[in-house]
């Protein structure tokens, strides 16, 4: 039968044979590790290196969603999904957690967390971090094509100008389009709002979508779009643009909205059949060095969580510190929001009213 | 044939990490395909091929079975086998790939290549039998008649009459179904865990543009198949021509 | 060649003969197989798409039920997206074979003369299966983009209206779903064409019938059972398929087909039950549709 | 292995009480048939009527429902195919299309481990003079080209007892006249027993020893060749084998040496020996080449039946001989032969006329001809087996 | 539309200069030929010699390389298929399998819009006897069927002209030589120009008013039935129609009435009338039902050629009469038909006789025949054409 999603019981977790196993399954997302030019992975090197532990790093997760749906019967019965360690945002994060889906950690192993930016210890999904820890991290904002609107924009409302009719894109991920537009609409996305918050946004987005001002929801793909000029305007993830302008020219520029962007990150998890979570624990802390967080930082341009890394990067670059995208500072911060937790119920309610904008009708 | 040409044209892009903007002619790609990502392309690659091979050899064994059983014997359950047959085919992939995930799953089984190998197994029997049937309805029965009247045993006749004048059709049927199992997303997207095969990993690149090296493999494939295609026809051309003067 | 797979040979009558022990061992191992990896897979769907949602559960929760009301609850949902399925499909259909029959008509009787062009018009027509699907779809979107050459000039032309744009329309899926099953109406179609017998061409002419009667009366009739297998071929995976209508294909909000939606209450919305009735709907009807088209159009033997 | 061994010459060829039903249809009802050793046996018959069906159950590739199947004196009935002492020569050849010629005749002989078995093969395409094309693949062959080979394929095993299905049927005229006579050299060469399956009475006639004729499963009557013509029992036989003037009235009279039978007011005389019924209403009749044509009125003779006058309504040339068509009143219509040693026919369209024959030359038959329509009448045995096949076929595939 | 007129009767035809060649192969060297209104003409040759593309030509389905076709006067030569009043019995009928027989005879009236297509093919399947099985599919019917279907599907349009391609080549021989009656008596009585093709010869003789001999894409000669037979004018004529006994030798003696030709030391007398060569080497002959056998030495007489003696090497019985074939030393072998108007042949075989015949009988013919080999050699232009297209399917299969 279609699956009736989380099993009565949770699961058990695996027993660990790290001490026997030096090997590690990583699953994380495309480009989001630093890679040479002949395709190697030169932190991943070193920490074979270091521990002796081979990596076997896999593009596995394409979409929160549909790794979810690839390895969650897996995971209901305790399985080993092929990986040890996985990165993903925020609220499947938290269903993993609430499922009983991922294994806690042994901080005792992950010193290097001490490291860990303050305002990120204590998510409401995983107070304490004590299954999961943040890999990168990213805001969602506005960007736009500096050629055809050298006038640039400002806020979410700047989208659905009329000259832009046709040319804008959203991002197919809820909690950011959705987040967006509620904060333009005034609401505290990471405080108490209520249904009739969102079905307002909900409306707004509907009806640009109704009359073609919204061209395309798009996950991922969205670059292409604006590559291709099929959009010029869009809700974005800040580190895309970063290598966009690097691979097509210098022609974009990202921004968060007046009204404020979203925030959100990626975090490592041990799956619960994982039989390595120690050594899944020696990557976390590896990477929770100051100087390795901020050589993928470089590479990656997404926000590191970790803390040092700035100081690290100016070694590197002294530019890319002062880049707001990937070290952004307080003001920066303030600027931007986490949206906020969902209960099973409310995430089928609203993503099922999300969903219907993006099947149309 | 255009996007072939463009799949084509930009498997030279000299790109970083998408392959959505031209950036100038490069051979790295075709001389380094298999070191981005740690070669996940060619792992994929890979993986799609031993799927392919499997799952064809398996379908191949007994669609043929199936398609000798349905021309040469008659029983009471033809209709019920034939329609059995001829469902796979009318079902979309999507809910074939559905349907299979959620049985592996209510029984308990993992996700992995095995489950991929079975899916597709599954989807190319059918065509194994119709296109097996038509080759086994168009053997005269007379030559297996004559091959027992010739003193062959039931399996040297088997072997030396009726699987070789099978075998054109045996081959088309496992072209057809290495080249079904071999593009398969939608199926493999559903049970396939986290093995990765090529179209899974163009797939799942797609978000971010596809690496140069996608392409690489996608047109080192098409010419293979083209050259052999080609060599092929105009052989046989040739032969044909050199036997019409002989005549 | 993977295109000999299509090829229906002239049958040879067959003695009809006894059941038999061996007709049984033949068909055992497949049988079983398809009713392990069909049957049963199709008959949990049918279960799974009568569950209830368990009562306080969290999201993908459901339990064993006899919801019927899942099936109009989806139908009230999605039902243009139902129809638009069957619209895409039969519109790709119909393109396809308005493309296919001068090619196959071409490869299979006017170029019999030429074995080596009529060779190599095939490696043409199934060049195509050779690249992945996924990726010339792909390369049609950026083809078609609203910067690309083609859309530009297009509306450099005044062919095109200035903002206008091609891809997430219904023309691009459509387009989409043509050229990608193309092959499979083309395959089918060259191979009964390939087999004419051009004397009846003749007897119509003979008796009076201009070439497009000739055509008309003849020609289309005696190829019906390749016209029948060819959209058979392109109709039913065009119905289910959902990568062309994909919002990150071809597609946009407003082309979403069953495939989608599929997808979307499987993987997003986690609502098996829903997924699993689309499914069942979507196949169900397809095999009404079949059943009824393979009827009137005489061919039931084609299986 | 019995069938290791070569036959130094033929066998002979029981059938005892031979029967065989298909679903839905019985193609024998009761056959009992000896053919010696050596002999050349044709089995004659239309479409339809059992040959086929006949020859699948000696070479064991049909299982008789009822009945015995003995070769050379040893009871084969539940031989398998392939270990009985025959070999076939298919009505199509069945000649193996993905072998060349020289190992489709070689087959038979490495199925069975024989010595040589190339060397051998060759010898046998030799024989019919298509060694040179050896290494052909059937395709490549003309129809006479492939009959050989089938030939060949078959003899080379030396077989107690060869099997043709009618082996000439696809060939033109022409050549089918040539290959009888190679087919009859040959068999006289190798002294192998020829079951020989035919719906063509001249073939039959020309090239066996004994020719059987078979109409709806059974034999209707088995003899010499000149035997059955001149002497045919029923009106099948009569007709099937070569064309026959009819005629069917009452028994007026009869003697120990003749029956005198009643057509239409003249008396027609057979000899009580060549007559199979001796009273009431009998058919008696005699072959047309037979008869004289006399345009006056010949006189009255004991030994030769008259009847006339009567007209000559066609006159059709076919070069050796001229065939004319009288109708004769009370008589219905005589068909005359007429060699042409002359030029041109003897008498013209319209002609008055009467003819007669020879007492000796005619014969009684058992049973009366059945009213004839103007075609073919649609149940003929041939078009019947079309029909009923084709009946059969659509049902199974319904279903 | 021309068309639109139903032919009241038949036109005639006339082929002026034709030649055709298909791409490497000249199929019609020159054809001049006239067929005049209401004639049952034959198109009689062996296999491959152009007699199809001869028909094809006349219909329109193929364009003359050189020279011009008139029907009825008018020159069609640039016209197209479906507009020339023409229509084809094809040899392998080409009936539309996807149409009722019903439809397929209605196809051609309903093209041209005649009223009451139905109603008239129902009355041209009457003609054919086959009303009763309108409903019918093609594929539901027995050969001799189909082929009635296909002459009524012709004849209900009324064409000026109608072609038939061996439409009877399909056939057993018996049903074969029943539907030539019938064919002869349809033409008769509806009035139109057949123009039949054929390659058996008995066929053609029995049938047509004119019998034209094709070889090699060129006519070698023409006339009627019987003056055809009779007097030969080429070898290949002498033995494709019927058999014939040819002798080759030296003129020696020529008189304004007769030539004298020497056959190793036998001399043979031949009208000066029927030979076509008068002196040099010459090669005579005579049909074997002229032939005469003696037991012993006939006297000799000025009217008649008398060879021997020599041996009867074969004697076959057929039935209606029995072939001898007599080894004479230095004449070669001489082949006797005698009608078997009694019981039995009349000389055995190893027997030794004279043959004669009268000198009227005999024939001289233009050219001298090659030499034969023991099969039918693999170069006739049958089975190259065979092989041909068979190589060519095969190699195309295998791909
Ligand atoms: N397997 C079968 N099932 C049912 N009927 C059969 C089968 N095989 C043959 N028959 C029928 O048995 C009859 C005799 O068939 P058979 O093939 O022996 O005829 P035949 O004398 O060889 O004719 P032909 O001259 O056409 O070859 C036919 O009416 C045929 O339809
Ligand atoms: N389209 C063609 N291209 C080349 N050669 C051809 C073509 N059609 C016919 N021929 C050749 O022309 C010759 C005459 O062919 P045609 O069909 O007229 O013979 P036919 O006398 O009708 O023989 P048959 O008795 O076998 O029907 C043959 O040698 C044939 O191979
Ligand atoms: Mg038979
Ligand atoms: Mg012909």
């Amino acid at each position: 039968a279609c699956s009736t999603g989380g099993a009565q019981g949770k699961p058990d977790a695996a027993v660990d044979d790290s001490a026997n196993d030096p090997t590690l399954n990583w699953a994380n997302w495309a480009a989001y590790i630093d890679e040479d030019d002949s395709g190697a992975y030169p932190t991943l090197e070193r920490f074979t290196e270091e521990t002796g532990i081979t990596v076997n790093y896999e593009v596995a997760v394409d979409d929160n969603n549909t790794y979810y749906g690839k390895v969650k019967d897996q995971l209901a019965l305790g399985q080993d999904i092929g990986a040890d360690t996985a990165v993903l945002t925020d609220w499947m994060i938290a269903r993993w957690i609430r499922f009983g889906y991922a294994q806690k950690l042994d901080h005792a192993n992950i010193p290097n967390l001490a490291n860990l930016s303050p305002a990120l210890r204590d998510p409401d999904f995983d107070a304490g971090r004590e299954y999961s820890v943040p890999w990168q991290g990213g805001f969602a904002g506005i960007c736009w094509n500096t050629e055809a609107i050298p006038g640039g924009i400002e806020s979410v409302d700047d989208l659905w100008s009329p000259d832009l009719k046709g040319r804008v894109g959203v991002l197919s991920e809820m909690r950011d389009t959705m987040g967006l537009i509620m904060l333009q609409n005034g609401i505290d996305i990471a405080g108490d709002w209520g249904d009739d918050d969102f079905t307002a946004a909900i409306d707004v987005l509907r009806t640009q979508v109704d009359n073609g001002q919204v061209r395309n929801i798009k996950g991922n793909s969205y670059l292409e779009d604006l590559k291709s000029e099929d959009t010029l305007a869009a809700i974005c993830w800040s580190g895309d643009i970063t290598v966009l302008n690097a691979e097509a020219g210098d022609k974009w520029k990202f921004a968060l909205p007046t009204a404020g962007g979203t925030i959100w990150n990626d975090n490592f998890l041990v799956p619960i059949g994982s039989p390595r979570k120690t050594n899944a624990e020696k990557l976390i802390n590896y990477y929770y060095e100051p100087e390795i967080a901020a050589e993928v930082a470089a590479w990656v341009n997404f926000i590191t969580p970790v803390v040092g890394a700035k100081e690290a990067a100016i070694a590197i670059d002294p530019e890319l510190a002062e880049n707001q995208l990937i070290f952004p500072n307080e003001e920066t911060l303030a600027n931007a929001h986490i949206f906020r937790s969902l209960d099973g119920a409310e995430e089928q309610k609203y993503q099922a009213q999300f969903q219907s904008i993006l099947l149309g009708a | 044939m255009i996007p072939i040409a463009y799949t084509f044209v930009f498997s030279f892009n000299d790109s970083i990490k998408s392959n959505i903007a031209w950036r100038g002619f490069t051979l790295d790609k075709w001389l380094n395909v298999c070191s981005v990502e740690g070669g996940a392309v060619c792992e994929a690659f890979g993986n799609s091929i031993v799927i392919g091979v499997a799952a064809t050899v398996i379908a191949t064994t007994l669609g043929t079975m199936i398609a000798i059983a349905l021309v040469r014997y008659r029983f009471r359950a033809r209709g019920a086998i034939s329609l059995l047959l001829f469902l796979p085919m009318a079902t979309p992939e999507v809910v074939l790939g559905a349907g299979l995930a959620a049985q592996f799953l209510a029984v308990g089984v993992a996700k992995d290549m095995t489950t991929i190998v079975l899916a597709h197994t599954m989807f190319c029997i059918s065509f194994v039998v119709v296109t097996v049937k038509a080759r086994v309805a168009s053997l005269d029965p007379a030559l297996e008649e004559a091959g027992r009247d010739l003193y062959g045993s039931p399996s040297q006749v088997f072997w030396r009459v009726t699987f070789p004048l099978l075998l054109p059709g045996i081959v088309a049927a496992a072209l057809l179904s290495f080249a079904l199992s071999f593009d398969d997303f939608i199926i493999t997207n559903f049970n396939s865990g986290s093995v990765s095969t090529f179209p899974k990993y163009v797939y799942i690149s797609a978000s971010r543009g596809i690496p140069a090296e996608a392409n690489v493999i996608a047109s080192a494939v098409f010419l293979f198949a083209l050259v052999l295609v080609i060599v092929a026809q105009v052989s046989r051309a040739a032969r044909a021509k050199r036997l019409a003067g002989l005549g | 060649m993977a295109f000999a797979a299509f090829q229906t040979a002239e049958a040879v009558p067959q003695a009809p003969r006894r059941r038999s022990r061996i007709a049984l061992l033949l068909l055992l191992p497949g049988i079983l197989y398809l009713v392990l990896f069909f049957i049963t897979p199709l008959v949990s769907l049918l279960l799974t798409s009568l569950q209830a949602p368990r009562e306080f559960g969290d999201i993908g929760q459901y339990d064993y039920a006899f919801n019927w009301q899942n099936y109009v609850a989806v139908v009230e949902a999605y039902l243009p997206h139902i129809l638009r399925s069957f619209g895409y499909a039969l519109a790709a259909t119909v393109l396809a074979l308005l493309f296919s029959y001068p090619l196959a008509y071409f490869i299979g009787v006017k170029a019999r003369r030429w074995p080596l062009l009529q060779g190599l018009m095939l490696v043409l027509v199934i060049a195509p299966f050779f690249i992945s699907f996924l990726l010339r779809t792909l390369a049609w979107k950026q083809i078609l983009s609203d910067e690309s050459f083609i859309i530009t000039s297009l509306k450099a032309l005044s062919l095109m209206a200035p903002d206008a744009h091609f891809t997430g329309t219904p023309f691009a899926v459509i387009f989409g779903l043509t050229y990608n099953f193309i092959p499979f109406m083309t395959l089918p179609l060259y191979t009964t064409l390939e087999r004419l017998d051009l004397r009846y061409l003749e007897a119509g002419s003979d008796l009076y019938a201009n070439p497009f009667t000739v055509f008309r009366k003849v020609t289309v009739p005696l190829s019906m059972p390749g016209i029948v297998a060819g959209t058979l071929l392109t109709f039913i995976p065009a119905a289910g398929d959902y990568v062309n209508a994909s919002r990150d294909f071809l597609g946009g909000p407003d082309t979403q087909m069953m495939g989608n939606v599929i997808e979307a209450n499987f993987l997003v919305l986690l609502n098996y039950p829903a997924a699993a009735a689309l499914s069942i709907i979507l196949m169900a009807a397809i095999l009404v549709l079949v059943g009824v088209y393979v009827k009137r159009a005489g061919t039931e033997d084609l299986l | 292995m019995a069938v290791r061994e070569f036959a130094e010459r033929g066998a002979d060829l029981q059938l005892v009480g031979i029967q065989k039903r298909f679903p839905g249809f019985t193609a024998i009802e009761e056959l009992d048939l000896t053919i010696p050793a050596g002999s050349f046996f044709a089995l004659l018959g239309p479409s339809g009527c059992g040959k086929t069906t006949t020859l699948r159950l000696v070479a064991g590739l049909e299982e008789p429902t009822n009945g015995r199947i003995l070769i050379g004196g040893r009871d084969v009935t539940d031989t398998k195919a392939h270990e009985r002492p025959v070999n076939t020569v298919f009505q199509s050849y069945a000649l193996f299309p993905h072998m060349s010629v020289l190992e489709n005749v070689a087959f038979g002989l490495k199925r069975r481990r024989i010595d040589d078995a190339t060397g051998r093969a060759h010898e046998a395409l030799r024989l019919v003079e298509l060694d040179h094309l050896a290494q052909r693949r059937p395709a490549q062959l003309s129809g006479g080209q492939q009959q050989r080979v089938a030939l060949a394929r078959a003899i080379v095993n030396r077989p107690a007892l060869l099997l043709l299905d009618e082996p000439l049927g696809a060939l033109d005229l022409k050549l089918r006249r040539q290959m009888q006579l190679e087919l009859k050299t040959i068999q006289e060469e190798v002294g192998l027993t020829f079951l020989h399956v035919t719906h063509d009475q001249e073939e039959a006639m020309t090239m066996a020893d004994t020719v059987a004729v078979m109409n709806k499963g059974s034999i209707e009557q088995m003899g010499a060749p000149a035997e059955l013509y001149e002497l045919p029992r029923t009106v099948f036989v009569a007709n099937f084998l070569g064309q026959s003037n009819l005629f069917t009235g009452e028994v007026v009279g009869s003697t120990d040496a003749a029956i005198t039978v009643d057509i239409g007011g003249a008396r027609l005389v057979v000899p009580t020996s060549r007559a199979q019924r001796h009273h009431g209403q009998v058919t008696v009749g005699v072959r047309p080449e037979k008869v004289a044509l006399h345009q006056d009125a010949p006189a009255e003779a004991s030994d030769r039946n008259i009847i006339g006058p009567g007209r000559v309504i066609d006159v059709s040339f076919s070069g050796v001989s001229t065939q004319y068509i009288v109708a004769i009143p009370g008589a219905g219509t005589v068909t005359v032969f007429a060699q042409n040693t002359g030029s041109g026919p003897v008498v013209a369209e319209g002609g008055e006329v009467w003819v007669s024959w020879p007492v000796e030359h005619g014969f009684g038959l058992d049973d009366v001809p059945a009213p004839a329509a103007r075609f073919a009448s649609d149940d003929d045995t041939n078009s019947i087996a079309v029909q009923r096949r084709e009946a059969l076929v659509a049902e199974l595939e319904e279903g």
